[in-house]
């Protein structure tokens, strides 16, 4: 089904109530906790950056994310504990969404140089609507997150049946076999949950963020500056990019890497910074997200 | 082997009508004895009794059943100048069971130590919005929605019994998922129709993403 | 635990005692409170609870507890005009609890007979399966393992005299529970040394999910 009108008139009004006036619900984080970007094309909280992008109104092209990643650990610098993990947790899914659309935007993919390409533009829509589709579901969590906190609260009778009637209970059919049951029981004990908050989407979890890292350190500390694109040579899956991109922030954080794009769009160029780096340092990156 | 316990029961609740009428002169109407076996079995009931289990317990009609449990739910809240009791009934997952009434949740939380799941990560979340609203989906399909990978996520909602395996795709073998009746429960609602509308939004834009 | 509220509430019964009909503004004497508080505390109480237990959850002296209490049996009882209940409120081995009313015994076993599977759910038969490998276990440790609340799961073993109760940790009061001989004989084992040798924790959990 194609959007609606209606589709469309709801977005915009979920949209565009969030950056100043969210009703205590999903956008409030950016716009009340206030991650704002300063961008020569936007200034403004992150959340309105998004929200004028669904709206066409900006031109996702017209942002370099570098910039927008380098404004947002600075100010990520800022939080503490908590917060942070939950900001950037919320940053990063942003992040690779948007990085997501822009390779599918911008980058030629075979013989689809050309911008004004029909079916570039085509893709372009099909990822616009991913972005919104995104947010609805997003908004909807928070409805989900608060109604499970609502009722776990909430006490159901459930006791013991009583002895008299227990005896009605049907006889146990005992179907599973020794072999089964140390089966289920290797079942039950492997871990279901990364136990870290909310970023064990960050990450295909057959893709090591630390194994990418280390790829990437080698390659840098060889002196020579490298490209993202040279980076991400020879990776064969999105997953692999993501963490490469993933692991480039990591090691910024460490004051490893330093970043250099000299116009929008332009090549995006890294460059080893370590003052005293060892391999001690690759064992704990990407820790934070489970790697 | 319903309709034998059917007819078997349906002696029961005449037997029991005949012995209230003899304690209680004004006889009680059969709409109250069905009312007083329902609660009967909510006292015991460990998960949400359905309108047509109850009826089949009972040996009533559904329409009867149905009434008598509106009629018990505004007994309870007091509605009718009875006492607001400090339980209610709700329809919540497809059926109806009896609860403490919100108020009285503090004071029972201190009696009783229920021990209660840790939360779910945001990204659980979301990625439950995505199949509660989606389903029955493909775990490629709500990668593709979500744009990372899923799996770990939809491994933790199965272990937590908030979705299920609803089907395979007999042509590509993948497992499409949906939610189970206790998600439902676990939100406080008795269907997916009570989820927010949000669905305009949702049939574009998964068009041209492969289902891997 | 109880205490703190315990002895912020105890003031205000001590005040309250005798003036019941002037501290009913809002036309609900306090009385007619504490019943509606144990209602809601009876209502989700797996075992009787003692007078002097419902006493220090609800913060209120034992008289009145005492009271309340006898007003409700009156009340359930139907002997006052009120409707007599599906369920009666009884003291049993030094405490109260609800039960189903005799007379429907026979409309409550039909229910339980239809509706108590003869196979263990699959999430009971995990919980079986983490209880025999990590016993004694408390719920809570099960519950931390499983990522789910288990309480009714380990309910349903009790009831099938599948897990019994070791012993209750005299620290945190948590009851841990141990398999039992019928489940050897289930699964055909005389000890539970024969239990085929797992080591947990080395999947990685990917095994099985690897499809899509």
């Amino acid at each position: 089904m194609a959007p609606s009108p209606e589709a469309d008139a709801q977005v915009d009004a979920a949209v565009a109530s969030a950056p100043d006036a969210a009703p205590a619900e999903t956008t409030n984080e950016d716009a009340q906790r206030g991650f704002r970007v300063h961008l020569s094309s936007f200034d403004g909280p992150f959340d309105l950056l998004l929200s004028l992008i669904s709206k066409r109104e900006l031109d996702i092209t017209e942002i370099a994310l570098s910039a927008v990643t380098d404004e947002f650990l600075t100010y990520l610098r800022g939080l503490d504990g908590e917060d942070e993990l939950e900001e950037a947790s919320e940053f990063l899914v942003v992040a690779v969404t948007l990085l997501d659309w822009k390779i599918a935007s911008l980058l030629p993919q075979g013989e689809l140089v050309d911008a004004e390409d029909v079916a570039l533009l085509e893709a372009r829509d099909l990822l616009f609507a991913r972005l919104l589709q995104y947010r609805a579901f997003k908004e909807a969590s928070a409805w989900f997150a608060e109604r499970l906190a609502a009722e776990s609260g909430r006490h159901a009778r459930s006791v013991r049946l009583e002895d008299r009637f227990r005896e009605r209970t049907p006889e146990l059919r005992w179907t599973t076999s020794l072999d089964d049951f140390a089966a289920l029981a290797l079942l039950a004990f492997t871990p279901r949950e990364i136990p870290v908050v909310g970023l064990d989407h960050l990450h295909a979890p057959l893709i090591s963020i630390r194994e990418q890292a280390a790829h990437v350190v080698s390659l840098l500390r060889r002196g020579e500056p490298v490209t993202f694109r040279q980076l991400i040579a020879g990776a064969d899956q999105k997953g692999v990019i993501v963490a490469r991109f993933l692991a480039l922030l990591e090691l910024y954080r460490h004051a490893a890497v330093g970043f250099e794009q000299l116009e929008p769009l332009g090549e995006l160029t890294v460059r080893w910074t370590a003052e005293n780096w060892s391999d001690e340092n690759l064992v704990n990156l990407g820790a934070d997200y489970g790697q | 082997m319903a309709s034998e316990q059917t007819s078997a029961e349906m002696a029961a609740p005449a037997a029991i009508d005949g012995t209230d009428v003899e304690s209680a002169p004004a006889g009680i109407p059969d709409e109250v004895a069905t009312e007083r076996a329902l609660e009967a079995i909510l006292m015991i009931a460990d998960e949400p009794q359905s309108v047509v289990g109850l009826a089949a317990g009972i040996g009533r009609p559904v329409a009867d059943v149905r009434r008598a449990l509106a009629a018990l739910v505004a007994d309870y809240d007091g509605v009718a100048g009875t006492p607001r009791r400090g339980f209610e009934l709700r329809e919540v997952g497809g059926g109806w069971r009896l609860y403490v009434r919100a108020e009285f949740d503090d004071v029972v939380r201190d009696v009783v130590h229920t021990q209660s799941p840790a939360k779910l990560s945001q990204a659980a979340l979301e990625t439950l919005a995505v199949i509660a609203y989606k389903q029955p989906i493909s775990r490629g399909a709500i990668a593709s929605i979500r744009a990372v990978n899923v799996d770990s996520v939809v491994r933790t909602l199965l272990g937590r019994g908030l979705i299920t395996e609803a089907f395979t795709d007999s042509e590509t073998g993948a497992i499409h998922y949906a939610t189970t009746d206790l998600l439902l429960t676990q939100l406080g609602i008795n269907s997916l129709d009570e989820l927010p509308k949000i669905s305009p939004l949702l049939d574009d834009g998964s068009r041209g993403f492969d289902d891997v």
